[in-house]
């Protein structure tokens, strides 16, 4: 029975590490919150699924790890290296996402901007605590709260550290129902949060249709870096909102983007593995992570109350949260913090304004970082 | 491992968020600009519709004896058009040979997936 | 803010070109017609986007420009070089396309074999005019009045044209229902418009499923070139009549052929970048591409009236122009020049055949210059 | 630029137009041939499905039997089944074993989805 | 016309062989089976017309063929030799796959497990009549009975006999009605085919959620070789019943298999031309496949006799062949079977469990050769 | 060509039957222990479902509120909510700012597309 033995040397036996062993239950516990409390399932149970298929302790050369060039893993992991995952999961969001809200109340894009203020800390506070300048970009997007963005911006500027900042970045979005409610209590009055908003004027179909091109064209011509991520948002919204394409939108935000998060997310996860993902970098960007989250939250609400200084319409500082984007989240978190004060306040329909504004803004400020560091 | 941060950093940060802003504000101000013709826009699409909804029994008729006639052409005789289902909205607008050629093509599928 | 300043040399500030605005302005032209003017939406409308996404002004080296080796575009591009994506959407076309049409009435298919001679008259055309007989046998093929089929040529024999023979391609099937009629009224009489031709018989199921078998052997044994392209249409074909595999067939004519679409058109455009699409090619490919047109429809039409001449059962001519394929339109504009003699005379059902039969036949010539080019 | 037109890519335009017409003609005439067989293969399919049709109501009470027990076990009397609906079309040739298999497999499916 | 004539030469005419003959004769034969017997048609008619596309004559250097680098057929086969459609046809069958029968009755599991045998069984005897190792590794998981596992091993192990291998994998399991009955009724007595198995349990949600990590993790742990087949059916696995990623579940189970299916089929058939599969290798593996078959059949009819003499309550031994997968034709012909003796004996029910058992087991004995056998 | 087989390889093909036998009785075993488990399982899940069905009506009133407010705020009362499509099996177990949000959502999405 030698034969059986040597065998077993291949795997779990000849290969144990409490590293996978951690890394096995972290996986498993991902996918416990995906399914049992509803944190963003559609991400949580297959990256989860894919710490598990990362971490099964074995003997490399068999053409299977995610970082054996050639193995099946390998070869679907370059949609994530390469980019064109989130790309096209942007074509799927944008064939899904409706500007009504933003288009028919323009100035809450502002707080969308200003919310962004926390990837831009954290790419600071991130070089303070000693990462080079790509890697503290690709943690500093955390902060925009917007998973394709950071895989992406992560997969070109720092691959090494894409599982964690992943990881970092989903964990967060599917917190947000945790993490916000007490920073908006903490920085608004009871008056602010019962502010009712007026409902929004309708938007025209022309004007539907108009914008992805024109804001495609404003950003894109500014900060060519979010081409990547901008140019796939809003060619799936002219396709959802042109009206004479509405089988390719359908199909891009029905079998692509399922099949794109399905390998996406497997793949993310399969990326964590213990000896790269366990490492004191990691801790370092969950904790900038947080950081950069809360600033964003609280960025976003000190702007809507900025703004109310100047405007006579006032607007409900809580929806200045939705402008971390982590959409629709935090426009839901919005609606929630708002109806503990008025039940019969419906502040998500302006919460999703700032809350896709964030969308642009984080791909703008990944642009940004692109445009600045390719080129070395 | 120490601070990387460098005085190109610190500026790269902040110019970071003014480029962030800078581009939200710009499409700030353009929507709002477009939204001051957004009312006739609304006004034009409203009637459009209203004249669709008014046309649509008219244009049904014309299609109807076109679908019939393909249909039968196929079928020879052995069906009956019994439902209409109508394959585009009546409010989209289009060039006559579309959308009656569409709708004949469309209609001779429906009848053969009837037969298959 | 010299940092700022800096930032804004890799966009529109410090790239700009007259030719990029152009580029732009046609692009958008594109969504227009699409949109407003319902001309083959489900291309206009992706190409038209892909050229604002390919003509934003940028710096080089931030890898993101369709031509820069990795970029995400890059990589979904490969699929057009590569030809794959042209032969699935052959694919889905197969699975979609009801040959019963033309199986009920095999004469007919001698009128989409006529048409074709618009593609050899232009090869001929564009030698004269100076280009190397690769690039002139991918030109020719724009007569073809077949998008994949052009676009697989031009991948394989001219990439550096692609842009161009696939945005006149496209834009001259747009344009059918426009160039056709007059050239139709012109080749015939009031009488000819008028005959009525006899319903077309049935077809049994069984004649239906050994077309696709029998044709792709008989076309690929003569014209091997063509099976990238046919050996993918009549197995769509095939697929969809076996009655045995109709989730497999559903699946190639929707999800399949939608994703493919998307990316296809983005691609197409985005390759049209000014510096490679504003050349003096490019406007005698126009010029060649709307003569090939012209000769097609001419070639189709008369060669009916040369059948109405042997004979009994007259042949409609105004049928002959639905040989040229740019399926299905040129079949729409035929039914609708006869309608405004006889609006009880249904032209359609009979011009599919020469419509489809024109899709095969343009693929055999694609196939022709493919054996004769790709040994160089 | 010049021209590049030349004695053999002369004849290869002219090789191409008979090429292609050759090959469509073949078809055609193939096409032409097999249409003469087209009669009674319509005539015979015609009576596979008057067959089927007739056949019908039989089939349907075996299949019914295998449904409703596959059900039974699985549910333990917990639903009825109240109304099947055909999955394969009554046309369609097939193995016994076959049209049985499926049946059970694909009515245990539907059966479970109600209750996930 | 010399040129029409030289032009002949690339295709039939100048290279015609009656081994390609033969093989359009094979794919045709497949064609019919699949469309008029109803024999596994979702991949016997791909397969088929893959058949045709492989072994039209031609010369080669015009890029067609799938053995030239970059033609169109080559570039869509690299997803059969990188093993990943078989990967992510694991994940749709994972995502349709029903344990719930197994979970009821987990004894039944073993059955599954004896009928592997046939597997190694197979292994030994291709080594005995002279294939080397790795190859015999490859024609063993044949009697696997499972296509997609068939396939990921021929594509690691023995490239170039996977069109040998693919072929007979599935024309046994189309023939699974036709090759188990008689070797079930030779093994069993009519009051053993008689024997009434008392209905399974339900089984909770919970267990359904939990069972395919454990699964993935025992199974992986210890044949870490299987994780490209097995990570992903218990993927999808869990994605179809954690009741939380419902679309992605769907999309799976339709879209993506069906896509992975039809590149498959047609690339498995197009891979077979005559002088790669017309050789005395192909022969053999055609008569050791059947051998397989066979005695996989035996091993599992065998092995629930045995389990009989310890249990109290009698397991069927007709469903012991079930346990070869060919999931789910074994199954049915084991209900099939016991009908012919008692037609109110649903055995299907309970011949599932040792059905998705006998996936299992292949792809671990996969996973056992793939770990011995990579590292050379 | 002649034989391959060594001692090295025939101890592969028995060590193979063992530990596929092995791995798949292992599993048995698992899940023959969880079994144990199992029946609590079932009940708990029972009750579940039965307090969800117990509690329906009240969750659809207040989500009735919202949606119809949501609605209205969109539609500016030119549609009047008539039926109510249930997006969320009610068995599902979610914290309620989830299925606060998420219903909203669906419900204008819904809406909208009525619209376009
Ligand atoms: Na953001
Ligand atoms: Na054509
Ligand atoms: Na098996």
């Amino acid at each position: 029975m030698d034969v059986v033995w040597d065998f077993l040397q291949v795997g779990l036996v000849g290969n144990f590490s409490w590293g996978n062993m951690a890394m096995l239950a972290i996986g498993c516990v991902f996918i416990y919150l995906g399914i049992a409390r509803d944190y963003e399932p559609l991400l949580l149970v297959p990256i989860g699924f894919g710490v598990l298929v990362g971490n099964i302790p074995l003997s490399s050369g068999m053409n299977i790890g995610i970082y054996e060039e050639g193995s099946v893993l390998n070869v679907l992991y370059s949609g994530v290296t390469q980019g064109w995952y989130p790309s096209l999961i942007f074509l799927g969001i944008g064939a899904m996402t409706d500007f009504s809200a933003m288009l028919a109340n323009p100035r809450l894009i502002l707080l969308g901007a200003a919310a962004q203020a926390g990837i831009f800390l954290t790419f600071a506070g991130s070089l303070l605590l000693g990462f080079p300048p790509q890697e503290a970009a690709a943690i500093g997007i955390i902060g925009g709260a917007d998973g394709p963005t950071a895989i992406f911006l992560a997969g070109q500027l720092a691959p090494h550290l894409l599982g964690a900042i992943a990881v970092a970045a989903y964990s967060y979005m599917a917190l947000v129902p945790v993490i916000q409610p007490p920073i908006i209590r903490l920085l608004t009055t009871r008056e602010e949060r019962l502010i009712r908003m007026k409902p929004s004027p309708p938007v025209s179909k022309r004007l539907r249709i108009i914008f992805p091109i024109l804001a495609f064209v404003l950003c894109a011509s500014i900060a060519p870096g979010a081409i990547s991520l901008l140019g796939f948002l809003f060619f799936g919204n002219l396709l959802k909102e042109s009206g004479v394409t509405e089988r390719l939108a359908k199909t891009a935000r029905n079998s692509m983007i399922d099949i794109v998060t399905i390998l996406l997310g497997l793949c993310v996860g399969a990326s964590t593995d213990a000896s790269r993902f366990l490492t004191p970098a990691s801790i370092k960007i969950a904790l900038l992570g947080a950081a950069s989250f809360c600033v964003a939250t609280a960025a976003g609400v000190l702007f809507a109350k900025l703004m109310n200084v100047f405007v006579k319409d006032k607007i409900n500082p809580i929806i200045g949260a939705a402008g971390v984007s982590a959409v629709p989240d935090s426009a839901r978190v919005c609606q929630m913090v708002g109806a503990q004060e008025d039940p019969q306040n419906f502040l998500i329909m302006h919460a999703m304004a700032p809350n896709v504004a964030g969308v642009i803004g984080s791909a703008v400020a990944a642009g940004v970082f692109l445009s600045r560091f390719m080129f070395n | 491992m120490g601070s990387n941060i460098t005085p190109e950093m610190g500026s790269l940060a902040i110019a970071g968020v003014l480029i962030v802003f800078g581009v939200l504000a710009l499409i700030s101000l353009v929507v709002a600009l477009l939204k001051k013709l957004d009312g006739r826009w609304q006004d034009h699409e409203r009637r459009v519709d209203e004249a669709a909804m008014t046309k649509e029994p008219t244009i049904d008729n014309t299609t109807l004896v076109l679908i019939s006639a393909a249909a039968a052409t196929v079928v020879q005789g052995r069906f009956r058009v019994r439902r209409i289902h109508r394959l585009l909205s009546p409010k989209r607008k289009r060039t006559p040979w579309s959308a009656q050629g569409r709708l004949i093509l469309q209609g001779s599928h429906t009848v053969r997936r009837k037969r298959s």
